[in-house]
């Protein structure tokens, strides 16, 4: 994948949802000590500066840990998750060495002992609702 | 990180209440707080004064969400009769108790007051499961952690993959937790589960009879443990009995200067650590399997107070999952890392252990109202570091006690250290 | 209640500053804090390395509802690169950021803490008014005064409804309020609405030509200010511009321990007086032409300082309504029971006023994101007090201030008393 | 009015408001100092007392201020009230000397500057809403 960089929009939750609804995961990276922080942080809390920088991630990972859930906030619910129905949030390391939280696909959520810490994934996104209403969520897949 | 300094004075527990927890339909978290006010009032030795009383911080985590009541320490305040006095609401999620005693002892150190009030309160049951966990959630790093589906339980089970994977424990191992907190809130006349697990299996095994259903066939509480009808999984590897419940409830401690203890009591109870720290999201953190903000958290405490772990007689530990209390257990230095789940199997946490942690029952079983959870805790250790807790006491000379109290997965943290000295 | 004490060192500010205030659709919070603390950075006159900040709190009001997000103070102590340094929310309404300066005085009086860093925050413009207006009602007293219809403006009506009966006062002597505050914060870069209220009807006028609609034949802006579709009715006698907007911002002051002051600056404003004091509900209180708490948080504060109401140069009062201005300005002894409508009438609390309040326009114009509010206030008196306000500095020596915070109809207020001393 | 005085309820809210929901305008007494007090109290704040029984009030009063809302909170609007149909909130002192918020009926919305502070008021009790969703409100008329 390309890396694509660019200071235009501000290091903010708003805009990190906007790239997510664009089908990127983007990362922001300090200029000055090159640390690269997805969720996106506005200012380094390596080394203080407060230049940071857009950068797209590879959108390569692995598993650092996960849980099915089955009993979910009310948002999950309407997505058509329960009991019967669970599904695997997960916290994933990128190459980039940083983490994140995402929804994981591609792997049987019925089977969780099976599910091994240390899986590679790669980006994936989820969209659900219609219109205004269509959000969009960052996923992995295995 | 520069070293703890010392406190400008000290400061001393003289009174400490709860009110019973539960869930109470009738109760609005005013009248859970009158409850552990009056319990507070009751327990100070020589008698107190109510005028004496300058100040009062409140834990409260979100009376916002959970009762449509936000600005909850003056309300508080003044329904048991202390208006005018200053009166302040914490927020540090289920961290708020243990932050409002921390905002307490900084107040009388710092000069402005001798006498203390610092209250929790949190009424949790007018919200369905759906609310509550939608409640919880927003402890969390809302944009960037709720999307990907995650709940508290999840949060917590996350932790448990990854040290499960890094320790080889095992899910089952986890019960031995649940177990022993149970037991111990059995003894607990102010706590929201005051059954052992072997009752309450026993309970729905009589309760199945009376209403003509088949009896479930658990010839243990290990059979009803891994039975998904008794034990139904939450979030993988965490079942029902892994979680703290949802619980309405109250605590108070009363904190003075040293200098002016012995207007209240002749058996006070020192506050010689305190420690705090933040920490980020879940997922940016170098490792899983423990709470940085936590070992942070101890280590100030333990250096303010100068002593170590292994000096530390018993512990009221987070424990609102029961992976939390392994993980706490090492985090504070009591056992090595990957050894805690090891400790709870061998009964070193037990009450007759080496180690007792949670004797109260923990927020496992004596029940979790978020905000009043680290004053609860508190109130613990002032009743066993006085030999007035009842059945379950623990043995010996408990001189020295710890409280630690964890906000969201360890983005709070505080920790706080008890002596006491005659 | 028993007299001040003195604390055990001293406290000065050596750095401040504010996010713009205003409606900012793309930004939640933590952007605003960003903002704010940059802005602080930026003022501190020897620089500042983030690395010495110890401890955060910061004032917020209702994240939980605004923004479903609770747990505020950890997330905004990370996004500004300060993890794992204790941070502590604080509430108490609108007061609230009033409180978080408050507690930063205390943590390093008490010995805990060299350099503390108090942060207020809120995002209120994602909610519609009805859905603000329900999270406001959240820091009355609920069950008890929300069932009677009474809203934030109600309240603060039903207050002007006895001061008016009581002292004479008529509707149009509130305008004076909002008059002074809008052309304070015509010169403020950070204020929401930085334009005189002659300013904002002609745009309005000049909106409806353009738009091809009949022009408004308003001559005055007191015939816009008396004329329904200029400025609505929202509560009798209190109209539109008798109140406070809804706003997202965020503040950050930095309080150091006297003793290292000069390591960040040699033009420090030395926190003098501190005082806090918690009120009943507005029905059970002696009379509703004053508020007890701010009487007695005055008090606490002038005694504390050594000073008395007259000595104070300029002061930021908690202007959410305009009759709030006028009874602040009595109870904080400006001005005898009676006479502060008369004195805003008479200009004296202009900024060229014997008394100037309001300075930086006040809630009313700069905006009032409510749990940031109090440190914006300090925010304004850090830079009027060192000559820094632009073109809207006070002439002469400015060299004690005072903040005054109220929550909710006045369950809580803080009040601060600060001097320059060079 | 007749004086009913009983210690069966707890000095609560929800009691309290029970008492609304039959018509009764409930104070608690302290039996040590005699002070009354509605809302209700737990503990005496005159006295620190604890002991407090629940006497039922004249319901008489006088308008110690108030207000006409045209933007109300949200169940003001579904019961109707809006910048067309104002509604009046107040305070009202009791003759047993405390003071209560509540609506206030039988007074012209229309010209708040008619409305005299001091006005004569005695307790009426507003209700909304059927069956299970019914509630009562506290209101005082003139
Ligand atoms: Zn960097
Ligand atoms: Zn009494």
């Amino acid at each position: 994948m390309s890396e694509e960089t660019t200071t235009i929009r501000p290091f903010s939750a708003a805009a990190f949802n906007q790239y997510i609804a664009e089908h990127k995961l983007m990362a922001t990276r300090c200029t000055k000590c090159s640390k690269t922080y997805a969720p996106p942080r506005a200012i380094c809390p390596n080394c203080h500066s407060e230049e940071m920088e857009w950068v797209e991630t590879s959108g390569k990972g692995k598993l650092a840990g996960f849980t099915v859930i089955y009993t979910g906030p009310t948002f999950m619910s309407e997505q058509g998750f329960d009991r019967k129905n669970p599904y695997i949030s997960g916290i994933v390391e990128l190459e980039e060495g940083t983490s994140i939280s995402a929804r994981i696909t591609g792997l049987d959520a019925s089977k969780p002992a099976e599910i091994k810490i240390g899986t590679l994934l790669s980006v994936d996104f989820v969209e659900f609702g219609e219109g205004e209403a269509k959000k969009t969520y960052l996923a992995f897949k295995a | 990180m520069p070293k703890s300094k010392p406190l400008s004075r000290g400061v001393a527990i003289v009174g400490a209440g709860m009110s019973k927890f539960g869930a109470f339909a009738e109760k609005n978290s005013r009248d859970l707080f009158v409850e552990a006010f009056k319990e507070m009032t009751k327990s100070v030795d020589k008698g107190l004064d109510p005028s004496a009383i300058e100040s009062l911080y409140v834990g409260n985590f979100s009376s916002d969400q959970f009762e449509h009541q936000a600005h909850t320490a003056p309300l508080l305040a003044d329904a048991v009769g202390l208006t005018p006095i200053p009166a302040t609401r914490v927020e540090g999620a289920c961290a708020s108790g243990g932050l409002a005693i921390r905002q307490g002892v900084m107040a009388i150190a710092s000069g402005m007051y001798d006498v203390v009030l610092v209250g929790g309160a949190e009424k949790m049951t007018a919200l369905n499961t759906a609310g509550v966990t939608d409640a919880l959630a927003t402890a969390a790093d809302v944009p960037f952690e709720i999307p990907a589906g995650f709940t508290f339980p999840g949060f917590y089970a996350a932790m448990a993959s990854a040290y499960m994977h890094r320790y080889g424990m095992k899910p089952e191992h986890l019960m031995n937790v649940a177990i022993k907190n149970h037991d111990n809130a059995s003894l607990n006349p102010y706590a929201q589960f005051g059954v052992t697990i072997q009752k309450w299996m026993e309970g729905r095994v009589a309760a199945a009879i009376k209403k003509g259903k088949p009896a479930p066939t658990w010839s243990t509480i290990w059979d009803f443990l891994h039975d998904e009808s008794g034990n139904p999984t939450v979030a993988w590897p965490l079942r029902l009995f892994d979680c703290s419940p949802v619980t309405d409830g109250a605590a108070a401690v009363l904190l003075v200067a040293e200098e002016r203890m012995h207007e209240f009591t002749d058996h006070p109870i020192h506050i010689i650590g305190s420690g705090q720290a933040s920490g980020s999201a879940l997922h940016d953190r170098p490792e899983l399997t423990a709470i940085p903000a936590a070992k942070t958290a101890a280590t100030k405490a333990y250096e303010m107070a100068g002593i170590t772990a292994k000096d530390i007689r018993i512990a009221e530990v987070h424990d609102c999952f029961t992976i939390a209390e392994v993980i706490a257990s090492e985090d504070l230095g009591f056992f090595a890392p990957g050894e805690g789940f090891k400790a709870a199997e061998d009964g070193v946490t037990a009450r007759n252990g080496a180690k007792p942690i949670n004797t109260s029952g923990g927020l496992k079983a004596k029940g979790h109202p978020v905000g009043a959870s680290g004053v609860a805790q508190a109130v613990e250790v002032f009743k066993q570091m006085r030999g007035q807790a009842g059945e379950r006491q623990v043995a010996g000379d408990v001189n020295l006690a710890l409280t630690h109290n964890v906000g969201a997965t360890g983005s709070t943290c505080a920790v706080h250290v008890y002596e006491r000295r005659n």
